[in-house]
């Protein structure tokens, strides 16, 4: 399968890539890791008359955790987040999630950034960015904005990236003390999208007690969803069996998922509580929480 | 075994765990593979396909393809009608199949039109500019709806009916009669779902009319090149002189590259009309969905026991989808293929077995997918149903088994069925896997994991083949027999070119066929040179699928062996200055009896052959040989599997497996693994995630690989293989074949391990693939209420 | 459009397509035949190359203009100088080959992840290969290969420079 | 007004309920009119009534990395003895086929009308695997969006600005 032929431009700089989105407008694409567009325009699903590569602004493709915030650059691709020691070490949830994207020759090329922007509705990181309440900072001829999460993933395939913006960068709050999160994600085989998926990310307080919960779970709507009452109900509770289990139950209740060859509705609306069960009770056992299970 | 006497283990070229000859090149991406072959003025074909399971073709109009940039040709059904192509016979000839759909679609992608193009994305760019109108009709779907003839699904045929063919073997009335007589029986339905081989690398051809001198030159990804060559020549009417067949490397093939596909027949056809070669590569969308597929049998398993745990009938009825030709690859005697060996390793006082094959609105198929021909439905047929019956009886599933067996003493056994079966140690071989894992400690492990509620099972498969087709009074495809060959020539100095009428696609013939003829000769395997798929060059033969090459291929290459020793004997007699009965084989040398320094080795003799033959004999030393098999070959095996399951999410891990395999002589266990893990690899995937599927409206539902589930590395399990040897008595070396033994064998002890750890929740039994959400569903405390 | 890549060592300059795809170009402007063909989906995993020495990418998804000013090593340019590289002669050595069409693809990605790990365990192993299918081999004799071959490697970095006593 | 969704990858439904401020002889009269549906349609390019019953209608796309047009051919088959007016919307775009199924049923409700509309997509091709999740966010865009504008041209106010 061969892509419909288009127009071809290496952006120099972020400033030369929002000078070729406005002159091509809705007719360009941004070209970041392409482990999406591209199998999409081999079959011709995506025929975009004018691809703009990003590729070469080396200076997006930073990780970098500066005043209370990882920044991930829109060049930073998944194996980085995968392979990082920082992430590795005070960013569980994040390196979770890049060991789970898609499979790691993929990985090698694919941008978390790009990933949130394509927005399927059962991609990985935009479950991963509502349980870490990220914000998204785009540029665009009139300046730079920040979107949070919850703004930002507005319908499947659709964002609040304009035709004339580039997202920069994604940005994760520096969990404080005693946190920790977990992304799960049940998959048919290793490159499959998810059949469902859940992220968590939780503060203890000194009492052990919940003081912050951040959860959302994946391929149950049009996107990422986060389970608020999940959240509201763990907020200022101790943890116990049951109080997971409720959380669980809240995700069933919410997640709004398409039958297809993974699964059909029913099975996915219980994997979706499965899910956040074990990611909270995963991201617990990090803070040294156990026999929960 | 063909000598008594055993050789220096050095010199020894058989049993060896020998390097493979064709690495070298594949290591250094040096391989020749279809699509690696450019030739001059090459124009490339792409395919228009029905988006429609059932329709009428209205209209179809090239004009806009025509005017896109590159586009040379456009051509349909009607224009191959012109030239006597629009139909050619199915692999068996009882049918014959569309090449270009004409008048109507009979399934989603069938092939409607072909955009011929001076590069491949110009092709593309003009295949979604053929307009095609279509008046879609009802499809049908499955075959119980194809059974009640509502809707004629090929009105270009005689008989108005969907029903295909019946076919049945064995005693019906002594079957039905010893089964309402036994103490205790077992009845379920069992699917073994629509799959597809998918080789890595997609099918694809190359023509190459040259017009000068009247040649067609076809590139084919065949693992048949001279039944291809054969075929083509009655389809066409060229010559069979006139038809170079060429199979290159081939990028896997499991059955899927047997059958002649539309893609061979219009870029063929394109290179008549246009003069120049047209090339074809399938996306592997088009691999999944036009291709052949295998399986799609739903089986009724009947078992009659007595109480003691004797069994005592056997009844298989089975409902056939063949999809819209009867494509199936079967041999022309046998549209059920091997079907018969459905008794398995067990020892049925009487059975019988029947089977009704439909028209579908599906893609037709029905190939030998590592499989020699439906031996794969049956074993899995009779394995499911030994595990049932050991559930009802309450026994041990290995101690059923070990009491039906088929003895050692018993071999040759005539099965029921009609097959004799060669040999085997079924006892032996399950001892021995049993041994291997561990067997009582597992179940004692179970037990315990029962008490506390956890699910862990343990699965067993003891499975007979028949492989090795045929002998040739059963054995025919078309009217040509099943018979292989060898040609070995022997050179001055001792090394060998040996050609087969096999086509290796990865079993490893350039080292295993070398080790052979070494074996017998008395030659260095590393200068015996392999070459095989060129039917200018190679002696006739029907190819490799259904474990066919090393029963059937193996065995001529040890005949023109033995042929051209008994020449070198007559040789070695005038050097040693002796007459040929005072001479002796021994230590790969012909040496004076009594006078083991008097010898000459086989390289010496190759000299003579050229340079001082023996008076009154030919120069020369060379020998083909056309191999008849006498019998078929019957690999046997036993396998263990271990899994856990996880309630919640419906996960099944597999924890061990075991495989024990008797394939007769070892040509290389180094291969000989390769081949079972390979295969385990492939059961593992149809047990769990392969399968082809349709929605009811005739959609195709795993049309690429994203949706065809394909195990990788991580999903896949840690084989652990052993053996147990028994020879073939009929075969020159004693082999049996192994290829496809771990495909046959293996999914029904994965299932019966997951329907054992289910066991205490009261399942019996579960249709593959076993999904994480069917097995969630049979574990929910209400699944007892809603299944 | 104008592009000039170094493959396996070698400078070439081409024009291409936007539209070709970089495992195209290899295969049919360079005539590199390695790198295969077996799926549109980015699944399968027999096109890897290798692009600036250490990242394995799908070249059936990446499109040649993207590989202008880099550097790819294939399949081709693993055995240096008549010798082969220890990642080929472990696949030999270990039977981790069949049919061979997935083999340069395996190759590649083996050799990005031993340029990142050169001590993979199995578990490793399996993880980094998981975006490469093999229908013929059941992946277990490669993973044995590529732990032969990291021995191998660890053993040649080691020789040339002895310990100064 | 939310879409509810089931079924299988290449057959998805949708269904949904509109009321609208008119009386049900306005309702139907308004949408026996081939070219008011047309006009209701979302991000039509270009549309030409062919007869009583029939239009085509070219729609541009834009889902996702999906750009591009789209041919619709639509057929209103008006049920008038129950007030049901069933819609086969038959597209090819992307090498593949959609149709598209609607069927909305007019009732009284209070001094207004309901509509109750139930529709249904199947994707056939290449397109249904590889894009179904694409497909999907489209197909439900089209057909949700038509009877909101429906009920928005009756409503004498503005249509709302489609997302995205």
């Amino acid at each position: 399968m061969f892509p419909a032929p288009f127009e071809y431009h290496r952006a120099g700089s972020v400033d030369e890539t929002l000078e070729l989105l406005k002159q091509f407008g809705g007719d360009a694409r941004i070209l970041a890791g392409g482990q999406s567009l591209i199998p999409a325009m081999r079959f011709r699903l995506a025929r975009p008359a004018v691809l703009v590569d990003i590729n070469g602004l080396n200076e997006l493709s930073y990780l970098r955790e500066e005043d209370g915030v990882l920044a991930i650059g829109a060049l930073a691709r998944d194996a980085a987040l995968e392979t990082s020691a920082l992430i590795g070490s005070k960013y569980p949830l994040l390196s979770d999630t890049s060991a789970l994207v898609a499979d790691p020759v993929v990985r090698q090329s694919g941008t978390v950034v790009g990933s949130l922007c394509h927005n399927d509705p059962a991609g990985d990181w935009g479950v991963t960015a509502l349980a870490g309440r990220a914000q998204i900072v785009v540029r665009g001829a009139n300046g730079t904005r920040t979107i949070a999460i919850d703004d930002f993933l507005i319908d499947s395939f659709t964002t609040a990236v304009t035709e004339n913006e580039l997202a920069l960068e994604v940005r994760f709050p520096t969990p404080p003390a005693r946190t920790a999160g977990s992304y799960q994600k049940i998959e048919r085989k290793v490159g499959d999208f998810a059949t469902a998926s859940a992220a968590a990310r939780i503060t203890l307080d000194e009492n052990g007690a919940i003081s912050a919960a951040g959860i959302a779970i994946g391929a149950a709507g049009p996107c990422a969803t986060r389970v608020a009452d999940a959240e509201l109900l763990l907020h200022g509770s101790t943890p116990t069996k049951e109080l997971i289990r409720a959380a669980g139950d809240a995700a069933r209740k919410i997640a709004d998922p398409a039958a297809d060859n993974r699964g059909s509705v029913e099975y996915k609306k219980d994997m979706a509580g499965v899910l956040v069960e074990r990611a909270i009770v995963a991201a617990l056992g990090r803070l040294g929480v156990g026999g929960l299970r | 075994m063909s000598t008594t006497i055993e050789p220096e283990a050095e010199k020894r070229s058989m049993g060896q765990r020998m390097k493979r000859k064709e690495d070298p090149r594949f290591i250094q991406g040096r391989g020749r593979y279809l699509d690696d072959i450019v030739l001059p003025k090459m124009l490339h074909l792409a395919i228009v396909h029905s988006p429609y399971p059932h329709a009428r073709i209205v209209k179809i109009d090239k004009t806009a393809a025509l005017a896109s940039p590159g586009v040379v040709a456009v051509l349909t059904g009607e224009d191959l009608a012109a030239h006597g192509l629009a139909w050619i016979p199915t692999f068996h000839g009882y049918d014959k199949q569309m090449v270009l759909a004409v008048g109507k679609a009979l399934y989603q992608y069938q092939e409607v039109a072909g955009v011929i193009a001076t590069s491949r994305e110009a092709a593309l760019d003009g295949v979604e500019l053929v307009d095609v109108e279509y008046e879609p009709l009802d499809p049908v779907v499955s075959p119980f709806d194809a059974r009640k003839d509502e809707i004629l699904i090929r009105d270009d045929r005689e008989a108005k009916t969907n029903h295909i063919y019946h076919w049945e073997v064995g005693k019906r009335a002594e079957t039905d009669a010893a089964m309402a007589a036994s103490e205790v029986t077992i009845k379920q339905r069992v699917y073994f779902q629509r799959c597809h081989p998918a080789p890595l690398e997609p099918c694809g051809s190359i023509a190459d009319m040259n017009g000068a001198t009247g040649r067609l030159t076809l590139y084919l990804t065949s693992q048949a090149p001279h039944a291809h060559r054969t075929v083509v020549s009655l389809v066409t009417g060229i010559p069979e002189d006139k038809i170079h067949v060429i199979s290159p490397d081939i990028g896997g093939g499991f059955g899927n590259k047997v059958p002649v596909y539309a893609g061979y027949v219009v870029s063929a056809a394109a290179s008549v009309v246009l003069g120049v070669p047209v090339k074809w590569v399938e996306t592997r969308t088009e691999n999944l969905t036009t291709t052949g597929f295998a399986r799609d049998y739903h089986m009724d398993v009947e078992i009659g026991a007595r109480k003691d745990g004797k069994v005592t009938a056997l009844k298989v009825t089975t409902v056939a989808d063949h999809g819209a030709f009867d494509a199936a690859a079967d041999p022309t005697k046998y549209p059920a293929g091997l079907f018969g060996i459905v008794t398995g390793s067990y020892d049925f006082p009487v059975a019988f077995t029947e089977l009704d094959a439909y028209f579908t609105n599906k893609t037709p198929g029905g190939i030998a997918y590592r499989c020699s021909f439906r031996v794969t439905e049956a074993s899995f047929a009779i394995e499911r149903g030994m595990e049932m019956l050991a559930r009802k009886l309450d026994v041990d599933p290995a101690e059923l088994r070990l009491k039906n067996f088929v003895s050692k003493e018993q071999f040759p056994y005539p099965s029921p069925l009609g097959f004799v079966y060669d040999s085997g140690d079924y006892h032996q071989t399950l001892r021995k896997a049993l041994d291997t894992i561990g067997y009582d400690d597992l179940r004692k492990e179970q037990t315990e994991k029962r008490a506390r509620g956890e699910l862990m099972g343990i699965g067993i498969s003891t499975f007979t083949e028949a492989v090795g087709a045929g002998p040739s009074k059963h054995f025919d495809i078309m009217g040509i027999k099943m018979f292989d060959s060898a040609e070995i020539r022997v050179h001055p100095t001792g090394s060998a070119i040996l050609r087969a009428g096999t086509k290796s696609q990865g079993q490893g013939h350039e080292t295993t066929w070398a080790q052979i003829a070494a074996e017998e000769l008395g030659l260095d395997p590393q200068n015996i040179m392999v070459e095989e798929g060129d039917t200018d060059t190679a002696p006739y033969g029907l190819g490799t699928y259904a474990s066919r090459s090393t029963p059937v291929a193996g065995a001529a290459i040890a005949m023109a062996s033995r042929k051209i020793r008994e020449k070198a004997k007559k040789i070695a007699a005038h050097l040693l200055e002796a007459s040929e009965d005072d001479l002796e084989w021994v230590d790969y040398k012909f040496r004076v009896k009594g006078l083991p320094d008097n010898a000459v080795t086989m390289q010496e003799i190759a000299f003579a052959a050229y340079t001082n033959p023996a008076p009154n004999t030919e120069p020369g030393l060379e020998a083909t040989y056309y191999y008849d098999p006498p019998n078929l070959t019957f690999p046997n095996g036993a396998y263990l599997a271990v899994v856990d399951v996880d309630p919640e999410t419906g996960a099944v891990k597999v924890r061990r497996f075991v495989a024990i395999d008797d394939c007769g002589t070892v040509i290389n266990p180094m291969v000989v693994e390769g081949q079972i893990h390979g295969g385990l690899t492939e059961g593992f995937a149809i047990a769990f995630m392969q399968e082809i599927r349709y929605d009811e409206s005739g959609n195709n539902l795993n049309t690429n690989f994203t949706e065809y589930l394909v195990p990788t590395s991580l999903e896949t399990p840690h084989w652990e293989t052993g053996n147990t040897i028994t020879p073939s008595p009929h075969h020159p070396i004693g082999a049996k074949g192994v290829g496809e033994s771990p495909n046959v064998g293996s999914p029904a002890a994965f299932v019966n391990a997951v329907m054992d750890a289910l066991a205490p929740l009261g399942v019996t039994h579960i249709d593959m693939p076993l999904t994480r959400e069917k097995i969630w569903r049979a574990c929910k405390p209400t699944a007892g209420a809603t299944a | 459009m104008k592009i000039s890549v170094t493959v396996n060592g070698t400078k070439y300059e081409r024009d291409v397509e936007p539209r070709t795809l970089l495992v195209y170009f290899l295969r049919e402007s360079l005539g590199l035949t390695g790198a295969h063909v077996g799926c549109d989906t980015s699944s399968c995993g027999v096109c890897v190359v290798v692009l600036d020495g250490d990242r394995a990418v799908k070249a059936c998804t990446m499109f040649a203009v993207q590989a202008d000013g880099h550097a790819i090593t294939t399949v081709e340019g693993l055995a240096q100088g008549g010798k082969l590289h220890p990642l080929q002669q472990a696949f030999w050595d270990c039977h981790g080959l069949q049919c061979g069409f997935c083999t340069p693809g395996m190759l590649m990605t083996s050799y990005a992840l031993l340029a990142h790990d050169p001590h993979p365990d199995e578990a490793g192993i399996r993880e980094a290969l998981s975006g490469n299918l093999c229908r013929c081999t059941g992946y277990q004799n490669i993973i044995t290969a590529v732990q032969q071959a990291a021995g191998a490697l660890a053993l040649e970095a080691a020789a040339p420079e002895p310990v100064a006593t | 007004m939310q879409a509810h969704r089931r079924g299988d990858r290449v057959k998805l439904e949708y269904s949904g309920r509109e009321r609208i401020p008119a009386s049900t002889d306005m309702v139907w009269a308004f949408i026996n009119d081939p070219a008011n549906i047309a006009s209701c349609m979302p991000d039509v390019i270009e549309s030409k009534v062919i007869d009583a019953h029939t239009f085509d209608a070219v729609v541009q796309v834009a889902v996702g990395p999906v750009r591009g047009k789209f041919k619709f051919h639509v057929v209103l088959a008006p049920q008038p003895r129950g007030k049901r007016m069933e819609m086969k919307i038959s597209g090819g775009g992307f090498g593949s086929v959609v149709d598209l199924d609607a069927g909305a049923d007019i009732s009284n409700e209070g001094d207004g009308t309901a509509m109750d509309w139930k529709g249904s997509a199947t994707m056939r091709g290449p397109v249904a695997t590889i894009g179904g999740r694409v497909i999907d966010a489209q197909a439900k865009r089209v057909i949700t969006t038509t009877f909101e504008n429906v009920k928005a041209r009756l409503t004498n106010v503005p249509p709302p600005v489609p997302a995205g």
